[in-house]
């Protein structure tokens, strides 16, 4: 059952140097508050996996704590390159990092055949592409009534999984709306999992009943941290804030700029300080 | 180029908005891609149904999104799926009528790099890789691309077969298994470019309004090839630069303006 | 796009004697006035799937309209056995069937294949079970990463699919909600789908942005007929309509006593009948 | 039997509904196994979360369903899936703690037949079949069965394997690659059974009060076997009565009466 704990608390109680780690979030509910908190706390050597490693990620591989990555679409959404993992992958700066590359459709299925508790997913993909040559996690399956050739990725398996989420009610139950992601799979597929969220109520007797709920017992640690996702944005709360990203590329284009930044912004911020990062961002909606 | 009174980005947006239907189901790439969709949403093609990959399924935005999960992807759309359900119930249940793609590196039979410059072991430039485009350009019935023509751009040889194409030519698709139609059009700022039925290469079938052949050949890697019949590509009306120049404007207003501009 | 027709319209036009046809829902939402309609056009010779056969079954195997049947649990729910079905099995009364049988997990991995665009699902399942032993379709798969080896059934792929659902706007979008069953994969497994809904609305604009709703495109027809679901249930509109089904167990033990319930019930009823029978059932909620 | 203040099959399901706890997740098989889940949430066990196969997660009826997919439980459920995703997710995924299963035909090894009485092409009786019962068997934590003892029911030897217990005992189930605990409690109208820990078959743990070793015998197709220390079932507590009485009064008032007193 989950339990209600400071982010400083449920960073320290689930996440151990070596981990392998999502910080899931597609685009929306993208769990940066999280992601400053563990790199505060000094966690390094991670495995980091996501579909859409972007900013969060960026900083982490910038600060050095990354040994892995496995990923679909390392990009700034929208703007360009992620500069620090480009710096890590092309120089090997502040350390080199290894990567495993799948397609979006790879890593949904993988994290679809985790949270089933499948060793691996099988959809018909990566034909004619090459990261079938440089990655030997694509392999192949043949269907035994057709003799067709699928594609084969084994499950994704973190042993923590970090997300944002919009509500948690009293009893631990965790509400997502608007774009999911794969996060109900990311969650479902970790062996830990932690939760912040924008509000806790009382509970969610007036949500649909086909909504994206995670109950309680699914989940291990949540913490209330209105504007966790910043710059990012969460649906019914705050908008995107494109800013921040676009300004991302000038900052993450200079490593000392980019330590600079991180002292002031991650290591020597607090993680109350993203609920007035997202003041000016609050929606009507 | 002689002068005109809209730009060569303009053209392309336009033309490649013009080859989409009222009745298509498009699978959407950021960039170029959504903008095309878009003006085509907003002009010829009302009822079309744009998809992206976040999950968001018939959306309607009043602005272009900076990333595919912007929000108003989702308080537009019919319906917003799980990421997982999207590439396997949406894409790879064959339901995507046109995969609308950008391209980094491109050859002359649509295959697309997106991943690196170099070596992939050693590249020389690390670009953000596939997302959701290799299964892209072997689900959707047939791959729209579109970008501007550069020798960067349009190559010889791409360095990293991100997604599929035609491969070398002919029937490589078939020979994989692959039973779409793959890359049947190319719209660039130059020029259209459709697909030769038989080699599977590009080949120019209408400049742009004050494109010459020159100008085309200058920009692209490879020796190009012209149809017989030749068109000149129509210029925009002066309601597709309208729909496309307030669509700029919004967007511009509704991103780039400061914070405080953006909260709803 | 969907077109909205009646009832009759839509059976005429979409089913073929010889198809492949599911008629799912999940206790709820039953499309029980499709059903009907279709024995009254006479169509024959059908091969039918569903996880749960339940009266609207018993009644096709009664009439002598299937020539197959797929299933995973075909029983009267919460009532007990299906005595049609077990006649014709038994006793080959009105004619002999096919039978096709899997587990739930078959059934519904092998309907998500069919949505998913795939030849066949793969599932952890059928472990000791003998069903294995009796349905050639229940094969096997091996893990390419840890050589687990684990169940394969073919995906299925109706011919047409008929479910029951809440509402359809005026652009044809259909929304189903509560207990959802199968019902979107079966609909898009399916090359055509009719669809009976309680309600047309003018648009979804109130709907949660996760709820299931099958896009106008996806489906073929759309019939607007309330009721259409008795004696199962509409979530919203009507409950369970409990007695019929208790009592179709004695209807259904006898030859002569069901063939004359079908004669007045089916052959000479209408469609319209359906809104009139849940008027009782209507519930507040 | 002496005359006792409560009937053999409230005891069955009271002595069901104490072998639950608060945080389990339980897998709820229709009929038996239904009445004792709701009693263990009504009473002793008010966390449970109870599962049931048409895809609602933590349910809490009012009234018993008379289906697996009544629309209370759906009203009452944290959240409500997919049949798909209850199968792949919730049951596959491993998270659920106890199966409950009902059984048409049983035997020592918590082998359970719901599919055919005689030869499985040319049946005596074609019962409804296997349901989600074949995977609940290998998915969950452990498994539960509760049925009321006859020598129709409780067999030497059932006539069709639709769900997997041990087998033939012993190590069957890892033999099979299976890595779930399988049968380890039967709960009949007569008796608590336990799973032997090497041979694997059902050994009666305690009789109900006033129940004898012939009374089990006589209903059961196999030779029973004793546990060295035998209890007495304790009785159904007056709360526990009251708890399952009035949840039948309920159930019945809910489904058995006039159309009219249904409507909500």
């Amino acid at each position: 059952m989950a339990n209600f704990v400071s982010l400083s608390e449920a960073v320290s109680a689930n996440l151990n140097d070596g981990d392998t780690v999502a910080f899931e979030g597609f685009t929306h509910l993208i769990p940066y508050a999280a992601v400053h908190e563990v790199i505060r706390q000094g966690h390094t050597d991670l495995t980091l996996m996501r579909l859409t490693p972007d900013l969060a990620y960026d900083q982490l591989v910038g600060m050095g704590r990354v040994k892995k990555m496995i990923f679909s679409y390392v990009g700034n959404p929208g703007v360009g390159l992620l500069r620090r993992v480009r710096d890590a992958v092309e120089n090997g700066w502040p350390r080199q990092i290894e990567i495993e590359e799948h397609s979006h459709a790879g890593m949904a299925n993988a994290y679809e055949a985790g949270a089933a508790g499948l060793p691996f997913a099988v959809f018909r993909g990566y034909l004619g592409a090459e990261l079938k040559r440089v990655n030997p996690n694509i392999r192949s399956v043949t269907c035994p009534f057709t003799g067709e050739e699928l594609a084969a990725v084994p499950a994704l398996r973190p042993d923590v999984t970090f997300i944002h989420a919009q509500k948690a009610n009293r009893r631990g139950d965790v509400l997502i709306e608007g774009i999911v992601g794969v996060q109900k799979e990311a969650v479902l597929a970790a062996k830990r999992s932690v939760v912040t969220v924008e509000e806790v109520v009382e509970d969610f007797d007036d949500v649909h009943p086909n909504a994206c709920v995670l109950p309680g017992w699914t989940v291990t640690s949540i913490c209330h941290l209105p504007g966790g996702a910043h710059p990012s944005y969460a649906h019914g709360y705050y908008i995107r804030d494109n800013a921040t990203y676009l300004e991302w590329d000038g900052i993450s284009a200079d490593r000392e700029r980019f330590q600079a930044w991180m002292q002031e912004h991650v290591l020597e911020a607090k993680p109350e300080i993203f609920a007035k990062r997202v003041a000016e961002m609050e929606s009507a909606a | 180029m002689s002068k005109l009174d809209f730009t060569p980005d303009e053209m392309m947006t336009i033309a490649a908005a013009r080859a989409l239907k009222n009745d298509d189901v498009c699978f959407v790439g950021i960039g170029a891609p959504s903008a095309a969709c878009n003006v085509a949403r907003l002009s010829h093609a009302p009822d079309i149904t744009l998809i992206y990959e976040s999950g968001t399924i018939g959306t309607a935005p009043d602005v272009l999104p900076l990333s595919i999960g912007d929000g108003e992807l989702c308080e537009t759309a019919v319906t917003t799926v799980s990421v997982p359900e999207m590439f396997r119930y949406w894409l790879q249940g064959g339901r995507v009528t046109i995969g609308f793609l950008g391209a980094a590196q491109l050859d002359r039979f649509g295959n697309i790099n997106t991943t690196v410059i170099g070596d992939y072991d050693h590249p020389k430039t690390r670009m953000p890789g596939g997302g959701g485009a290799p299964e892209i350009a072997s689900s959707c019935g047939e791959i729209f691309i579109t970008c501007k023509q550069s020798l960067r751009t349009m190559v010889e040889k791409i360095d990293f077969f991100t997604s599929f194409g035609h491969g070398d030519g002919g029937d490589a698709r078939e020979k994989l298994g692959i039973t779409t139609k793959g890359p049947s059009l190319l719209i660039t700022d130059l020029a259209v470019w459709n697909t030769d039925p038989v080699s599977k290469e590009f080949v120019v079938s209408s400049l742009h309004p004050g494109v010459s052949r020159e100008d085309v050949q200058a920009t692209c890697g490879w020796a190009v090839r012209y149809a017989d019949d030749m068109d000149v590509t129509p210029p925009p009306t002066a309601n597709e630069l309208k729909v496309l120049r307030d669509l700029k404007a919004r967007t511009k207003a509704a991103h780039g303006g400061a914070k405080k501009e953006k909260a709803a």
